[in-house]
């Protein structure tokens, strides 16, 4: 039956199923991503954002909260040029972060 | 659950309730969504319980609705509850008792706002007088019909025909409480219990018998909310909010919820209807819902009043299986038999919730 | 030759207290140490292990109390009221008897936030909630049937901190770095559990701390989500869900926990506001006892003979306590010698 | 001189024999093996330069200078280099002379391809002829040569800072088989014909040392078991040699000819790449000359290793040295076969696989090409890393103005990135994006010359980038144009003693050094580094590297600005944004772009 209406999906995190094996082994292979502190320098200075929205921060964070379509979005945009680990006080290597996220898949598998 | 802790926080709330002389004021929505509640409240507390109800035929809404979907300003609205004040002074009473959680609300939140603001009450009382040329005092004590009758469910649980237990098993049922957010979350000190744990309507179900069950969604509004619902567009929001508070309280198997504001059990019943269209899922057993009952449904049917006489057929959830759980008989055939035992007309059943 | 007979009342033996007086002691003071409890060492005593070295309570504790064994200490003795007389201070003591002492040093440290009163935490009413004192309880005794084997551990930080709702605007100062000190202590406890720590701001301002927070980030893989836990409610099963927003994502965030761990605040010692009211010291803004000067002469009040150390003026870190302690005494002896 | 045995054979030569058919058949295997790896382009173009007279003439000389004397080796160490070129060019001269002996006396065996080698035990003296002796003399005289080479390299083995060497190769089980067996070789030899010399005769050292054995051992007995060892001892340093580093010495031999006819990395694994491994000699130079070996830290991960991991197929080992690598080229300016380890790194990286590839399909750069179309003139790109350095943006752009240079900048609100940290890392094909991105931004705005401040962008626009009529140029290099021309009148400041920082990209990477060094002496006192041009040392900022933390390059860092202040300069100048920034985090001194002394010294 149409009501003209239909529940809506929650915009609330899980946590309890929240996927978050690619963020997992994405720190098993550059452990220094979680020492992020949300600063933003990255998204500040980030030469893609302007086209994506990219941001290191949010990728980091997104891979946490489940929103894998956003942050494969931001990546794809990435150009790799490397200010956001020249700006970054917690001396992330995001270049490494963000290679090695790209070859992740899904399970967070590296692809071979 | 450490039960202790709760009582300690219950000390803490404790509002003082006269026993008696009480001006009545209706809700608005209550008399066409669930007519016999207000009737058997009054019903309950007069002849049954001696106690001095009085309502005025001259009262009108509270404009409560309107204020809460941001329709007129809230002096309007302070002007309208000074009228309601008025007949109060002008009855006699100094007790305020609403059917509506709303109400309560609006009530409390204008009788807060005055004493802040004194100021402002004198350019109410003006309002008032150039109006309707009415003058009024503030109610002494401003209870909820629902406060009135915890404050009375000894004496109920005391004529008791029927408790809140299963006849087969003797085990106390699972009852749900849904406290109407009006009710105590702005302020908290107004409502028994709290805001937090409010105990209200647990206190009724645990003195008639039931066992209160705590389930992590249980401050969550039952999805009315107003301004979502009345705009069709909306609904899904308001939907939404109903559904997840049904898949929090799911693993519970709740018997029944028992509710004080007048949309909460509307919704929480209707809803189930539209989210078993929609989802194929119903939260009861055997593919029925949950009974959402008003307290003077449940105090009714504790007294042993008829369900029918109760108007419990004008619910969308079948409330069969909760009165063959507890054992309290009923007609089937009476089910859709009006006042004057004339045919009201059986609803057409919906496809996915069961419904007899 | 300054007159060292003066009889001076330190009021609390916690470390500020036994500090203080094991400094006038050295001055050649009579100090008098008055404790409520039974035992020295105020809730230091009660910690397992300290930030940001992870030294054992004891260790700061022990020395202390050894080198303070000499020192009258009237243990499990209250305050009934203190007189004010000229020059000199009359402490009327729950046993009945009086002393009489020419200065009162307060180091009445603070009590802890009631965590009971966020009610939406339901501390006390969940089966799996408990306080930063609670745990730190556990460390010490392992008995706790609130802790079973968690799968997944929480810490709600400014538990009646920064909460105009809670009667505490301030911050508590060490609850950021206890938090990560306790969830890297959970962590290495049950080293499968997932830690999440809730927090409005993170304030490591002491020395190490930053280091800590960035182990507690990358050795241990806690979780620190920014927002404030809005409510908790409790599962079938007895766990706690928690409901927070996480600000950097502007998103709900719902988990689902073994354990809760509400970090509770730092308020002032009711009982030294009552002292105050007696004596005649002021009440800052804050809630704290009232210095003389709160850059310059923090452990001084504006009354004559009347000095503080530790915690009743502020939430502070046992290395500041301590310091303050002995600065208290200096600022005792400064006040005697200047009225010889 | 006559032949002792009529059958012209001995049992003994049956290893040489075999070691030799061995090593050649796998050398032939392998060389075809590789040619036929290359693209057929490629192959093409090698086999042409094959039959080419001045290809053939450029390899012959190519070979000689570098596989026999080593001349690259005598330029650095003159050590290492009389070492290896008396060796090599020893041994060679042996094999040549065994072969002009059997020629001129033997005539009838010269196919029998042993009996150059071990002609002496073959042969009986019957007269003393003046060309026999000088024949004599001069096998002699290389035998000693390659024994003073072979001292040498036990030294070096032993203690290789005597010979220059901070560190050497961490030996391999089987290079030290070679290693043995080729030390053993010429000792051998000698003890053999030393026992023979009074039969075959001899020189100025077998005669003498015959002369000694036969004083204690008195008969011939220990001829034939020493002639035995000389065979085997060659005959195992031929079959484990194409399992050990020795595989560079025929190796090299085609590598000079295929990279004088321009063949270049075309795959990781395959081809030139291939050929490249195993041209290694793992002399261990790039150890040394690789910044990140700074305080013995990644060792193990310079090209020598790189290499070894090849030929072993470790695959983990080989992304781990390639990702760590900064990709300086201080290696490759350093090796004495030519080995690219750069390229051969990126190489291995864009083998790699992705999950997911980035995609710059939808970045609508029309605005961008909007608001410098039509300009003409100088097109300025500053770039990421310019973008982070505002001092240098803006010293260019005074400099520009004070030369009255008409200019417009490309990338004011930042622009897209140039591609070459995207090519660093492998992913050339999306770097291709980029640049056409670029270049229909650049070519709407009609410049005649693109400016960089960038060494990383400058080198791609300049390799990668088909801007056919614009002139791509680094700002050192401009601006010391336009001081040469006077229109940039920089004064010069005394007692300003300046270190110019050759940027990886900008040095080794476009062979610019002496228009900045130009440009800044207009300034200045300049003053060199202790390791300068080709040799300069990487900052240890750089993009090539994906896998160094922050904390592991800053021992680079610290160990780069120690070189530049040997001399104690008061400013360090670089043309570098990442370098700047990079240097500054550590430099106890004014660390400068070449833009902003230039601009501060320019009325």
């Amino acid at each position: 039956m149409d009501f003209g209406f239909k529940l809506s999906p929650s915009s609330a995190v899980n946590l309890d199923t929240v996927d978050r094996r690619r963020y997992d082994r994405l720190v098993q292979l550059v452990p220094d991503a979680c020492t992020c502190i949300g600063c933003g320098s990255c998204s500040a200075t980030c030469t893609s954002a302007s086209w994506t929205g990219m941001s290191v921060r949010k990728v980091l964070l997104g891979l946490q909260r489940g929103r894998d379509a956003e942050v494969d979005n931001m990546l794809s945009g990435c150009m790799l040029c490397g200010k956001c680990t020249m700006v970054c006080p917690r001396g992330i290597n995001t270049r490494q972060l963000i290679l090695t996220l790209c070859r992740l898949d899904k399970n967070g598998e590296v692809v071979r | 659950m450490i039960y202790q802790g709760k009582q300690k926080i219950w000390a803490d709330y404790q509002k003082e309730i006269p026993d008696d002389h009480w001006f009545y004021v209706r809700s608005c929505i209550r008399q066409n969504f669930f007519p016999a509640s207000e009737k058997y409240f009054l019903k309950i507390c007069r002849d049954l319980l001696g106690r001095d109800i009085y309502e005025s035929e001259h009262h009108t809404t509270c404009a409560g609705i309107a204020y809460h979907c941001d329709t007129i300003p809230q002096e309007t609205a302070m002007t309208v509850v000074a009228r309601q004040f008025a007949l109060m002074t002008e009855a006699g009473y100094d007790n305020l008792v609403t059917s509506c959680i709303t109400s309560f609300g609006n009530y409390t939140e204008i009788l807060e706002t005055w004493r802040e603001f004194p100021e402002l009450e004198a350019k109410i009382r003006e309002h008032l007088w150039k109006a309707c040329r009415r003058e009024f005092n503030k109610p002494k004590y401003v209870a909820h019909a629902s406060d009135l009758v915890y404050k009375l469910r000894g004496e109920i649980a005391e004529r008791a025909k029927y408790h809140l237990v299963s006849r087969a098993t003797g085990e106390p049922l699972r009852i749900v409480e849904h406290i109407g957010c009006h009710y105590s979350k702005m302020f908290p000190h107004k409502g028994v219990g709290g805001a937090e744990y409010p105990c209200v309507l647990s206190g009724m179900a645990e003195s008639w018998g039931g066992q209160i069950i705590d389930y992590p969604e249980r401050r969550h509004c039952c999805g009315f909310g107003f301004r979502q619902y009345f705009v069709q567009a909306n609904r899904g929001y308001s939907v939404s909010n109903t559904h997840k508070k049904f898949e929090s309280m799911e693993p519970f198997h709740p018997d029944a919820i028992i509710t004080n504001c007048p949309g909460c059990p509307y919704f929480l019943d209707r809803w189930q209807y539209v989210i078993a269209e929609q989802t194929g899922k119903t939260y009861g057993r055997n593919g029925y819902g949950i009974p959402v009952l008003t307290y003077e449904e449940l105090a009714g049917l504790v007294l042993g009043v008829d369900p029918w006489d109760l108007g419990l057929q004008v619910h969308q959830v079948a409330v069969e299986p909760l009165l063959d759980k507890i054992g309290i008989p009923y007609d089937p055939a009476r089910k859709y038999l009006g006042m004057n035992e004339k045919e009201i007309m059986k609803p057409g059943l919906p496809s996915v919730l069961k419904c007899c | 030759m300054v007159n060292r007979q003066p009889v001076i009342a330190v009021i609390g033996a916690g470390i500020a207290g036994l500090e203080a007086a094991r400094q006038l002691a050295a001055l050649g003071y009579k100090p008098v140490l008055i404790e409520k409890s039974g035992t020295t060492g105020g809730h230091v005593a009660q910690w397992n292990r300290l930030f940001p070295d992870m030294t054992p309570a004891a260790d700061v504790i022990e020395p202390l109390r050894a080198q303070t064994a000499g020192i009258k200490t009237l243990l499990g003795t209250e305050i009934s009221a203190i007189n004010r007389l000229k020059d000199e201070y009359n402490i009327v003591l729950s046993d009945g008897s009086s002393l009489l002492c020419q200065a009162v040093l307060f180091a009445t440290g603070f009590r802890l936030f009631d965590a009971s009163k966020k009610e939406e935490y339901g501390y006390g009413i969940y089966d799996h909630v408990i306080t930063n004192r609670d745990l730190e309880r556990w460390f010490n005794t392992r008995e706790d049937r609130r802790i079973q084997q968690p799968k997944a551990v929480g810490f709600v930080h400014c538990v009646g901190s920064r909460d105009l709702k809670a009667g505490n605007t301030q911050c508590s100062k060490v609850c950021c770095i206890t938090a990560i000190k306790q969830a890297i202590e959970m962590k290495e406890e049950f080293p499968d559990a997932e830690v999440y720590c809730f927090y409005m701001d993170l304030r490591l301002f002491g020395k190490k701390y930053e280091d800590f927070y960035i182990k507690a980030q990358r050795d241990h893989g806690i979780h620190f989500i920014r927002g404030r836990v809005s409510e908790v409610g409790e599962a079938i099963d007895g766990r706690v869900v928690v409901k927070a927003e996480d600000t950097l994502s502007g998103r709900p965030v719902k988990v689902t926990l073994d354990l809760l761990v509400l970090m509770a605040g730092i308020l002032c010692n009711p009982d030294a506001l009552r002292y105050a009211r007696d004596t005649g010291v002021a009440v800052d803004d804050d809630g704290f006892l009232k210095s003389r000067d709160n850059l310059a002469a923090i452990t001084e009040s504006s009354r004559p003979g009347i000095f503080f150390a530790g915690a009743c003026t502020g939430a502070k870190t046992v290395p500041e306590t301590l310091a303050e302690a002995r600065s208290a005494a200096l600022a005792i002896h400064q006040y005697f010698s200047n009225r010889a | 001189m006559r032949e002792r045995f009529a059958s012209g054979f001995d049992p003994f030569v049956i290893p040489f024999l075999i070691g030799m058919i061995f090593v050649l058949g796998y050398c032939l295997v392998a060389m075809i093996r590789v040619v036929c790896q290359l693209p057929k382009t490629d192959r093409k173009r090698f086999l042409l330069s094959l039959i080419t007279p001045k290809y053939i003439w450029m390899n012959i000389r190519d070979i000689f200078l570098n596989c026999l004397i080593h001349v690259k080796l005598w330029k650095r160490n003159k050590v290492l280099g009389y070492m290896h070129s008396s060796i090599a060019f020893g041994w060679f001269m042996i094999i040549v002379l065994g072969h002009l002996e059997v020629m001129l006396f033997v005539p009838q065996r010269i196919h029998f391809f042993y009996y150059p080698i071990f002609f002496n035990y073959f042969v009986a003296e019957t007269e003393q002829t003046l060309q026999g002796a000088l024949l004599m003399f001069l096998m002699d005289f290389f035998l000693l040569l390659i024994l003073s080479g072979i001292v040498l390299a036990i030294i070096k083995r032993f203690a290789s800072r005597i010979v220059g060497m901070r560190r050497t190769t961490r030996l391999s089980a089987l290079d030290q088989v070679g290693l043995y067996s080729l030390w053993a070789i010429f000792p051998l030899r000698l003890l053999a014909e030393s026992f023979t010399a009074h039969i075959s005769g001899g020189s100025f050292l077998t005669i003498p040392a015959n002369w000694v054995f036969r004083q204690f051992l008195g008969n011939d007995l220990n001829a034939l078991p020493t002639w035995w060892a000389y065979s085997i001892a060659l005959c195992i340093f031929m079959c484990v040699l194409p399992f050990t580093r020795y595989m560079h010495i025929p190796a090299e031999m085609l590598l000079i000819p295929m990279r004088n006819a321009g063949i270049k990395i075309r795959h990781p694994r395959k081809g030139f790449a291939l050929l490249e491994v195993y041209s290694c000699p793992a002399c261990g130079v790039c150890i040394d000359a690789c910044p990140m070996s700074v305080r013995k830290a990644n060792l193990r991960d310079c090209t020598v290793y790189l290499n070894r991991q090849l030929r072993r197929g470790n695959e983990r080992r080989i992304a781990e040295i390639s990702d760590k690598c900064l990709l300086c080229g201080k290696c490759s300016a350093v090796c004495q076969v030519g080995v690219q380890g750069p390229e051969l790194r990126v190489a291995q990286r864009e083998r790699r696989k992705f999950a997911l590839s980035p995609s710059y399909a939808d970045f609508d750069v029309r605005p961008m090409a909007e608001a410098v179309a039509g300009s003409g003139g100088v097109l300025y790109f500053a770039g990421c890393m310019t973008q982070l350095t505002p001092s240098i943006l803006r010293a260019t752009a005074s400099l520009l103005d004070k030369a009255g240079v008409p200019w417009k900048m490309m990338d004011p609100d930042g622009g897209l990135c140039c591609g070459r940290p995207l090519m660093m890392a492998g992913r050339s094909e999306q770097a291709r994006e980029l640049i056409a991105k670029n270049v229909e931004i650049i070519r709407s705005s009609g410049c005649d010359t693109l400016l960089l401040s960038c060494p990383i962008c400058y080198r791609v626009f300049k390799e990668e980038y088909p801007l056919e009529g614009i002139r791509v140029v680094h700002h050192s290099a401009f601006f010391q144009e336009l001081i040469a021309a006077g229109k940039l009148p920089v004064q010069r400041e005394e007692g300003l003693r300046l270190v110019w920082h050759d940027p990886c990209e900008l040095g080794r990477g476009c062979g610019i050094y002496e228009q900045p060094r130009a440009a800044l002496a207009a300034a200045g006192e300049l003053v060199e580094a202790r390791k300068h041009h080709a040799e300069s040392i990487c900052c240890g900022g750089s993009l090539g590297s994906l896998s160094l933390s922050f904390e592991q390059r800053r021992p680079m860092t610290q160990n780069a600005l120690e070189n530049l202040t040997a001399a104690d300069p008061g400013q360090i100048v670089t043309g570098c944004p990442l370098c700047l920034t990079t240097f500054v985090r550590e430099a106890d001194r004014p660390v400068r772009d070449i833009a902003e002394i230039l601009d501060e010294h320019c009325r």
